[in-house]
């Protein structure tokens, strides 16, 4: 073992979590949740919108093919049924103080590329200096503030050096995350990264590409020789000799080529699909399987935001009145066949979303804030959205709303439409980029128009939606307040006050008590302070009704071709088909005897 | 206005051309019913009566509480809970259970003992509106019984779609065919017909405008007006009217030469007549066998502005938007066929007629 | 006619200008630009095709981490990569004018200047590169046309090939029994959306449901490369026939209706006659003497019609059929704001539209010898 | 032995507007092998029709009953093809109207090479060779040189002996020839008479002739048949109707005469117009990107002027640019030189200063059908320049319509059909009415009466005569029926190869002629009438 810059009282691991140890033990034999006795071989197929002219997705040039970082390693690596922890992959062990103010990795000796070339700490720090300087903005901007530089202490060490200030808790497994490229190979293609590509790149992972039909179809074959194939933290993975993916233009030519057998393995992302199109032959010869999977993860926080910064929504009570007309229960049973669950809280399906009464705890952090919140935080339950009936427009739902609104000064005038004392007609409009929310807002539409208020859904393109939301131009648009598993910036970048003119914080949020709650939970030391302060901020922010949420998959909808099989329970944060399912030989040959497949 | 004896005998071929004069029949038929939408297809009765009081709901707005209900908005024809409030006069009852409470007013007359001034509503034969969102289960729902050619995937009635949709295609396409083949024909003939200098320029001109992207053009104007009826209107028209310049031009520009033109000009007929009483109706073959294509050509470009999502505004009853549910929607074939259907029977009313009108037209046409 | 065709070839020069200006401004207007499109990618979001498609409507887990949102360097960066603004540098900078240095700052160049340097680069025949792919205009284009060619070629080819037989056959016999069901049929095929019909050509032919004859996209098989040249050609050809057929279904009416219509007009004149009482078949009378009075218009359209089938081949039955051509480049240049490939494509087809112009002017005094474009006058 | 055409009770009617009009109501005539026999008789009369129907060419709206066998098979009702085999081959047709005949987009080489191709199997430099003699035998100049050129670009009488080619070029049994030479000069007259004359003798060819000259009839035919309002009234040997005809109608045809003298100009009339040095040069253009290669020199130098109530007869050889001279004193065509109307320079005038003075200036074509807009009425096409012009004070569009129709000969119920649903006279008298109406000053009167019979010729004639004295028109008449021309002129213009080559009085050319060319016209001219 290298010990270049080792010093004593240093921590050295094999894993990292943000709040205490990892879950695996340093001589853990394999993942929990795989099958270390997975069979190797078989092929799977998964189709992907569109088409795609480059095997570069790190610049905003050129369309990437899907998985084309397949091949490329990061230096550690998280797994599916834990959140904040990573493992080493690439590195061999890694070492940093108390303070986490600096991480050396060590590297493994045995790493090296698909071309037989070793991997070397040059090549993370010629990886590093390439995607800080050269990378895609987002990542750019996010490593100039973490990392303040990096050097190699020998062949084998690299050390990276944190910006003061930025808090510690993830950083080690943020920079751990980074992927390693060849510097050999940009050198010897000439590679920029900033240019679409339609070389491959040279990588050190499992799978080595194989080949493409440009446009249409990538396929990538797992490399025999693959240094790590019996690491520990890689036994039951990567058990597919071949990944192939299949473009198609349109979502219905999709489909049938998966009826046809092009590809086998389908997410089913379409609610009315799911529902309604699986009748098909190989569907009835039992040679397509269909299964609903549990899925753990955090929902997307997709739902309407309410424009704060206009006038007419500084009522809460407008904007609850919004909230009311919207019928999720109708929706989710007419327009997704009741596929869909309903989004209260931006961590739905997560231990993050506050329920019940506030606790103890949170009642702590939340009291001194209670001026600038809703005094139903303290006392009542955590805001859950109103029930809709069975009929679209529900007259209890309405009836709530209307008095809302007379409440707040908007009363219906001569025309049945409401208006305040200036006589102003209470506007809403939608702003939708998106033929397939049209039949959403639609009726939300019909039913805030019953209720009075004068609402238009407006469909804009892309770039005019972008323009828009950027200026802060629209009553309501549809955005993700996805949020991680735990507070960090980006929750803040959501919903803090200093960034309100961010289109991440669509609706213009800006609160000191959530400020300082976000604050709380940045800097809580304990899982368990994490998740109080979590808590608070979420039923807080629920309590603000500065969105009408929409809704989330709590499923995986998947349909395969039966060759494949899966561990009996799934980790919660992964579906893991390419990851840690497996090919079953026997199964494949039935189907191929049947003529289901080819 | 007195008709000339000529256009008294295109009339009279016209009529003796049963296919034709039956298909301009249809179609006013249809379009005239069309014009009263409103009346056929709607959510609100076409007339109530409410404790002896008359009311009109689908031309006039009445609160809720103009039928004892409570809201100021307007009353929800539809919802239980008013109808019975109509039905009986405007008790609370209704606001209990609606349905039994409606039910024992009708049979009875009275409610909970007591004699109520029973109102009934004629409802239009088809109750729905194009916005009306129906609850059915799953939406698209098949064709039955309440919807019959389905509901759309927006949980819409299909044929109050139609209706709406017919009549807004028609108005639509009426006003720029006319417009725009108004200002093609005369700039086609212009150039035509003089050549030289005029065509050279107009020409360019055009090929200027022919190249201009329409889709930038609506993009702006999009963002600046909003989407609107008669923007796109505008729109198709300053796009559309290039199209027959072209064919007008090169027909004009053969016509130019024939020995009647020059005997037209020898009896000093002035420019303006030779066109277009002289030369146009000669040259007129292209022009009316393109138009009911350039009319269902506007249609379905109007289907494709909407595909791509710069059509009409979103809840429009829009045709295209229907043909493009059709294709999102595969498992629900009646969004399809109705689709289908209406846009080839309007395509063929519209063949029909304008063949009628060439043959009305051409002088060696014989009619049994 | 020399004289003409010249005083033609000079007009080019300007009608280009008036072409690229017009447009030019136009952009000017449009809200949104190319940055707004990569912060959208940025953002995740941003498939310009994705309405069109169609698809699902769960929601997607968007997989990312990390701090979100452009630094305004980046967009200043991007400002002057897209050539809207560029680096000025102090006197004592030393080397690259980079925006990182400190001596350095953006500049932006105002719309005229743009346009001014645009068009000194198109007469050098310098289209410049992709705003969103690493590839110059002109590759893309020519990537492109494969797809456009194909489909436009074949569908006027069919349409020609049937409509005009068809509209001759059906103005002799006007009127009658066939004359009729051959309109109802054509009249069928127009009003089928043609995305529809390639929709249902696709599931019935193509799918997994029924039968299963053709593929289900894309011009070409996997290993057409190692194909014998008979293999190559049934190989193409099996693949186009359903995007084929799902847009010419469409074409056959105008044309052949116009076809009949002209012929009707022509058929009862006195040189008919005359023809006719050479003893000339009917076949040569058509053909030979009333075809070329007749179809001035279907003839002379020929090249603008060639050329439409570059621009025209549909973005929709593109998508539908897994096809990437030029009529899908156009509508996600134009959706994405990618400025070099639409006023690149402008100008190149706006020329070819302009000289295709005149072919199709000159192609009217070769049918019709009469003709002229002199000014005439009372 | 069977006649080569046996026409039996042929009955022909229009559809029109719902109704029938009958144009034929039952004919019977017969032609043998060698045979000429001619129609005439007065126009409208049915004789075109009756000619067309043989082989099958009426349009749509004809009904047609009634027998016409050819080599003893019958015709009417005929299968497509049998009508095909007939047609071109064995029997040709001359059509009335050669200016409106001709395919206008296929050369001249194309046009007759077609049948020969087609007939003959004739290809390549053997049919052109073939083509070259044809064209040489009717009287066509240095045909090789014109073999590119389209029908446009030749004269009507140029376009009428092309037809005559194209009949002869594949020795038909029966020629029917409609008026064949109402357009062409008195000595290509007689060439093609004679060029007739020869295959009938050798060939032993059968023709059907159809023709208003009755000297002609009486050189050329064996029998007549004269045909009034739709019937054969009467019909015999040539010799016999001619020497003892019968009918009435018969006697009246053959006593029809124009006769008399232009009246001499008294005092000393305003000059309407003149020209001088006028000259119209037509660009030869080759290749496709039409390089001018030399020049048609179509009028050469034409000094003309013509007085109130005077008469100017311009008379010459077929394609010596008569009706170039008179398009382009009329402002039709692009001229060189100035032209006076009313001592004003109009050589220049544009647009509206030009559309005034075209109320006062009237032409008559010489193509009357393509000179009348097909989808107007006749009506419409006759009151036209009232439109234009504006009616006259105190009298209505209809009624003044009305009368020149009954003026010209036409029955004014026939108003509202269409310029095809008449016969050629007809229309050449509808195209007199239209000049007429306006009342015009100056009048270009190109050939006027080529296609009436005698009787309607004089009734013309005499109103021209009428309305001259009356108003003080002044006519620029233009002729090759020498005869109407000397009744009709004060001053003759005789015009070869572009060329004026002689002018002067009436009397002075006629009595006196100096020039060669001259000579010989009237000279054939009144050879014709003596023979
Ligand atoms: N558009 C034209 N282009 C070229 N040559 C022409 C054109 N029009 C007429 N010509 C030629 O000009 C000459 C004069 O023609 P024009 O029609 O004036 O003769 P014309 O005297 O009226 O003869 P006709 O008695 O046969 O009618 C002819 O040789 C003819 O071929
Ligand atoms: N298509 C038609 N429709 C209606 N009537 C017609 C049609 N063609 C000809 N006629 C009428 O039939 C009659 C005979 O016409 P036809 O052409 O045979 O006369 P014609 O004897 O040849 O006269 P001309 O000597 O003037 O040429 C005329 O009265 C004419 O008006
Ligand atoms: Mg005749
Ligand atoms: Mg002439």
């Amino acid at each position: 073992q290298t010990a270049a810059g080792s010093e004593p009282g240093n921590i050295t691991a094999t894993g990292i979590s943000t709040f205490g140890e990892p879950q695996l033990p340093a001589d853990f034999k394999h993942l929990p949740y795989v099958n270390p006795d997975a069979p190797k071989g078989g092929e799977i197929s998964e189709w992907a919108a569109g088409g795609f002219d480059s095997y570069n997705p790190y610049t905003h040039r050129g369309r990437a093919a899907g998985l084309a970082n397949i091949m490329l390693e990061p230096l550690m690596e998280g797994t599916a049924d834990e959140q904040g922890a990573s493992y080493c992959l690439l590195c061999e062990t890694i070492e940093y103080p108390e303070s986490r103010d600096w991480v050396i990795f060590h590297l493994r000796l045995e790493a090296k590329f698909s071309d037989g070339t070793p991997l070397t700490a040059h090549d993370v720090l010629f990886s590093f200096e390439l995607l800080r300087d050269k990378g895609l903005s987002s990542y750019r901007t996010v490593i100039a503030k973490m990392v303040a530089k990096a050097e190699v202490l020998d062949d084998h060490a690299i050390k990276f050096y944190f910006q003061p200030g930025y808090p510690r808790r993830d950083l080690i497994q943020s920079v751990g995350s980074q992927i390693v490229f060849s510097r050999e190979d940009f050198r010897k293609n000439d590679r920029d990264i900033e240019q679409s590509s339609i070389k491959p790149f040279l990588g050190s992972g499992p799978y080595v590409f194989d080949n493409a039909d440009m446009g249409r179809s990538v396929s990538y074959r797992r490399n025999p020789d693959y240094w790590g194939k019996d690491l520990p933290i890689n036994i039951g993975r990567h058990n597919f000799d071949k990944i192939r993916i299949e473009y198609f233009g349109d979502y219905d030519s999709a489909f049938e080529a998966f009826k046809a057998g092009v590809y086998t393995f389908r997410n089913e992302a379409s609610s009315i699909h799911w529902a309604t199109r699986y009748d098909f032959p190989a569907f009835k010869s039992g040679a397509v399987r269909k299964e609903a999977l549990p899925d753990g993860s955090i929902a997307s926080g997709q739902g309407w935001a309410i424009n704060l910064r206009r006038p007419k929504f500084q009522d809460i009570r407008v904007r609850e009145a919004l909230g009311l007309m919207f019928n999720f229960e109708w929706s989710n049973d007419t327009l997704f066949y009741g596929l869909y669950a309903r989004v209260n809280s931006p961590w739905q399906n997560s231990e993050l979303m506050a329920e019940g009464k506030p606790t103890e705890a949170e009642l702590a952090l939340l009291q001194p804030l209670a001026k600038n919140l809703p005094p139903s935080v303290l006392t009542d339950d955590a805001v859950l959205q109103p029930e809709g009936g069975k009929t679209q427009l529900d007259r209890g739902n309405m009836r709530k709303a209307a008095k809302l609104l007379d409440e707040a000064g908007w009363k219906p005038g001569a025309d049945g439409m409401r208006r305040n004392s200036k006589g102003e007609v209470l506007r809403v409009e939608f702003l939708n980029d998106s033929a397939t929310f049209d039949r959403v807002i639609n009726p939300f539409v019909q039913n805030l128009r019953a209720v009075g208020i004068d609402a238009v859904n407006t469909r804009v393109d892309d770039a005019e939606i972008t323009n828009r939301t950027r200026s802060h131009d629209f009553d309501l648009v549809t955005t993700q307040l996805a949020q991680g598993y735990f507070l960090t910036s980006d929750t803040e970048q959501t919903f803090g006050s200093e960034n309100v003119g961010d289109v991440f914080n669509a609706m213009g949020l800006a609160n000191p008590a959530i400020d300082r709650l976000i604050q709380d939970g940045i800097a809580a030391k304990t899982r368990d302070e994490m998740l109080t302060a979590a808590h608070a901020l979420d039923r807080s922010l629920r309590a603000l009704r500065f969105w009408v949420p929409q809704w989330f998959k709590a499923e995986h909808t998947v349909a395969y071709y039966d060759v494949f099989a899966h561990p009996e329970t799934l980790p919660p944060y992964a579906l893991g088909e390419l990851d840690f399912w497996w090919y079953d030989a026997d199964k494949a040959e039935k189907l191929k005897q049947s003529g289901a497949l080819r | 206005m007195a008709l000339s004896e000529l256009n008294r005998r295109r009339l009279r071929n016209f009529r003796r051309n049963s296919r034709a004069f039956w298909s301009l029949m249809i179609f006013s038929l249809l379009f005239v019913l069309s014009l009263f939408a409103e009346l056929i297809a709607n959510d609100k009765p076409i007339v109530v009566s409410y404790r002896g009081g008359l009311y009109f709901p689908v031309y006039k707005f009445y609160p809720e509480t103009a039928f004892g209900g409570d809201f100021g908005t307007e009353a929800i024809y539809t919802d239980p809970g008013v109808q019975c409030l109509i039905v009986t006069g405007g008790r609370p009852e209704c606001w209990d259970d609606p349905e039994v409470t409606e039910r024992e007013a009708r049979e009875t007359g009275k409610v909970g003992g007591q004699d109520v001034a029973k109102g009934w509503m004629i409802w239009p034969p088809i109750p729905y509106h194009y916005r009306t969102i129906n609850n059915v289960g799953t939406a698209p729902s098949a064709p039955d019984a309440a919807h019959w050619l389905g509901t759309d995937d927006t949980s819409r009635d299909v044929l109050a779609r139609v209706i709406y949709g017919f009549r807004l295609s028609i108005l639509f396409t009426l006003i720029v065919t006319i417009v725009s083949s108004v200002i093609g024909i005369a700039a086609g003939a212009v150039q035509g017909y003089f050549g030289g200098r005029t065509d050279l320029i107009f020409q360019r001109l055009l090929e200027i405008w022919g190249s201009t992207p329409s889709l930038y053009v609506i993009i702006i104007l999009f963002a600046i007006l909003g989407r609107s009826f008669w923007l796109l209107v505008f729109v198709s028209i300053l796009f559309g009217w290039p199209a027959l310049v072209g064919v007008v031009r090169a027909e004009f520009l053969r016509a130019r030469n024939f020995e009647y033109v020059r005997a037209a000009r020898a009896l000093g007929v002035s420019d303006r007549v030779i066109m277009f009483r002289h030369i146009l109706p000669n040259a007129m073959v292209a022009t009316l066998t393109m138009l009911p294509f350039v009319v269902t050509g506007v249609i379905s470009s109007l289907a494709a502005l909407d595909y791509l999502g710069y059509g009409l505004p979103t809840s429009a009853p829009s045709l295209g938007e229907l043909a493009l549910q059709a294709k999102q929607n595969l498992q629900a074939p009646w969004l399809g066929f109705t689709a289908f259907f209406t846009f080839a029977i309007m395509l063929s009313l519209l063949v029909f007629v304008f063949e009628g009108i060439r043959d009305a037209f051409d002088p060696r046409k014989t009619f049994r | 006619m020399a004289a003409y065709i010249l005083r033609r070839l000079l007009l080019i020069i300007p009608t280009l200008i008036g072409i690229m200006l017009v447009n030019f401004t136009l952009t000017q207007f449009v809200p949104g630009g190319p940055i707004e499109q990569v912060i959208a990618k940025v953002q995740g979001e941003g498939d310009a095709l994705r309405n069109i498609s169609g698809g699902g409507d769960a929601p997607q887990n968007t997989e990312y981490a990390g701090a979100r949102g452009i630094p305004p360097e980046l967009l200043d960066q991007l400002e002057v990569q897209m050539g809207f603004a560029r680096t000025i540098c102090d006197a004592n900078h030393q080397g690259e004018p980079s925006l990182k240095s400190p001596d350095c700052h953006k500049e932006k160049i105002g719309a005229a200047r743009r346009f001014l340097i645009m068009l000194g680069n198109y007469v050098r025949f310098d289209f410049g590169t992709s705003f969103f792919r690493s590839i110059s205009v002109i590759d893309l284009v020519v990537e492109k046309m494969p797809v456009s060619i194909t489909l436009g070629l074949w569908s006027t080819l069919i349409a020609y090939v049937i409509s005009i037989p068809l509209g001759i056959r059906k103005a002799v016999r006007a009127g009658s029994a066939f004359d009729t069901w051959t309109s109802g049929v054509i009249i069928i095929g127009y009003a089928i959306p043609a995305f529809l019909f390639a929709v249902l050509l696709m599931v019935l032919f193509a799918g997994g449901s029924y039968w299963q004859i053709f593929p289900l996209r894309g011009l070409t098989s996997d290993n057409f490369a190692n194909l014998s040249l008979w293999g190559k050609a049934t190989d193409y050809l099996w693949h186009i026939t359903l995007p084929v057929i799902a847009t010419s279904i469409s074409s056959f009416a105008t044309l052949t209706l116009l076809t009949k219509n002209s012929f009707l007009d022509e058929i009862n004149k006195q040189y008919v006659m005359t023809a006719r009482a050479k003893g000339l078949a009917e076949r040569k009378v058509l053909y030979g003497h009333v075809f070329r009075n007749a179809m001035l218009i279907v003839i002379a359209g020929f090249p603008a019609m060639f050329l439409g089938v570059f621009f025209g081949s549909s973005i929709l039955i593109e998508t539908i059929f897994s096809l990437d051509g030029l009529g899908r480049l156009g509508f996600e240049a134009a959706v994405q704001r990618d400025y070099p490939v639409i006023f690149g494509t402008l100008y190149v087809f706006g020329m070819l539209g302009l000289i295709v112009g005149i072919l199709s002017d000159l192609m009217y005094v070769l049918v019709d010898p009469r003709i002229d474009f002199e000014r005439r006058a009372g | 032995m069977t006649p080569v055409l046996q026409v039996e009770n042929l009955r022909i009617g229009f559809r029109q507007d719902g109704q029938v009009v009958p144009a034929v109501k039952g004919v019977s005539f017969a032609i043998g092998k060698g045979e000429t026999v001619a129609l005439v008789g007065e126009s409208g009369s049915g004789k075109s029709v009756t000619a067309l129907s043989t082989v099958g060419l009426l349009g749509d709206s004809a009904q047609l009953e009634g027998s016409v066998k050819y080599a003893g098979r019958e015709l009417v009702g005929a299968s497509e093809a049998a009508l095909r085999a007939v047609r071109g081959n064995d029997i040709s047709f001359i059509f009335q109207e050669p200016m409106t005949s001709l395919n206008p987009l296929h050369t001249l080489e194309r046009q007759l090479g077609e049948s020969l191709a087609l007939h003959q199997r004739l290809h390549g430099a053997q049919a052109r060779a073939r083509i070259v003699d044809l064209l040489t035998r009717v009287g066509i100049r240095e045909p090789e040189s014109r073999l590119a050129d389209y029908p446009h670009q030749f004269s009507g009488g140029q376009r009428q002996r092309i037809m005559i080619a194209m009949a002869l070029a594949n020795d038909p049994e029966l020629l029917i020839a409609d008026e064949p030479t109402t357009a062409l000069d008195v000595t290509i007259q007689a060439q093609i008479m004679e060029l007739l004359a020869e295959l009938k003798a050798s060939e032993r060819l059968s023709m059907l002739f159809i023709s208003h000259d009755l000297g002609l009839v009486r050189r050329i035919a064996d029998r007549v048949c004269v045909m009034k309002g739709g019937e054969i009234v009467e019909q015999g040997p040539t010799a016999q109707i001619f020497a003892d005809p019968q009918h009435e109608y018969t006697r009246m045809l053959l006593a029809a005469e124009p006769k008399g003298r232009a009246e001499p100009l008294a005092g000393d009339p305003p000059e309407v117009v003149a020209t001088r040095d006028l000259k119209v040069w037509f660009p030869i253009q080759r290749g496709f990107l039409r390089r001018t290669v030399g020049h048609v020199k179509a009028v050469n130098g034409a000094t003309l002027s013509v007085r109130a109530g005077e008469t100017l007869g311009i008379v010459g050889e077929s394609g010596s640019g008569k009706t170039t001279l008179a398009l382009a004193v009329m402002r039709l065509i692009a001229s060189e030189g100035p032209i006076l109307y009313m001592g004003r320079d109009i050589a220049q005038l544009q647009g509206r200063a030009m559309r005034g003075l075209r109320r006062d200036m009237q032409i008559v074509f010489q193509d009357p059908y393509g000179s009348l807009s097909p989808r107007m009425t006749v009506e419409q096409i006759i009151a036209e320049g009232l439109g234009v012009h504006g009616v006259e004070p105190g009298r209505n569009r209809r009624e003044m319509v009305d009368e020149i129709m009954r003026e010209v000969g036409l029955d004014p119920a026939s108003m509202h059909r269409y310029p095809h649903e008449f016969s050629g006279g007809q229309r050449q008298r509808i195209a007199i009415a239209r000049a007429m109406i306006l009342r015009p000053r100056l009048v270009v009167l190109d050939e006027p009466t080529s296609a009436l019979d005698m009787t309607v010729q004089v009734q013309i004639v005499e109103l021209l005569r009428r309305l001259q004295r009356k108003h003080g028109l002044a006519f620029l008449f233009i002729s090759h029926d020498l005869r109407v021309v000397r009744a009709m002129s004060h001053q003759i213009m005789v015009m070869r190869a572009g060329e004026v080559v002689e002018q002067g009085s009436t009397d002075a050319v006629f009595d006196h002629p100096q020039n060669d060319y001259t000579q010989r016209l009237i000279e054939a001219a009144f050879l014709t009438k003596l023979a």
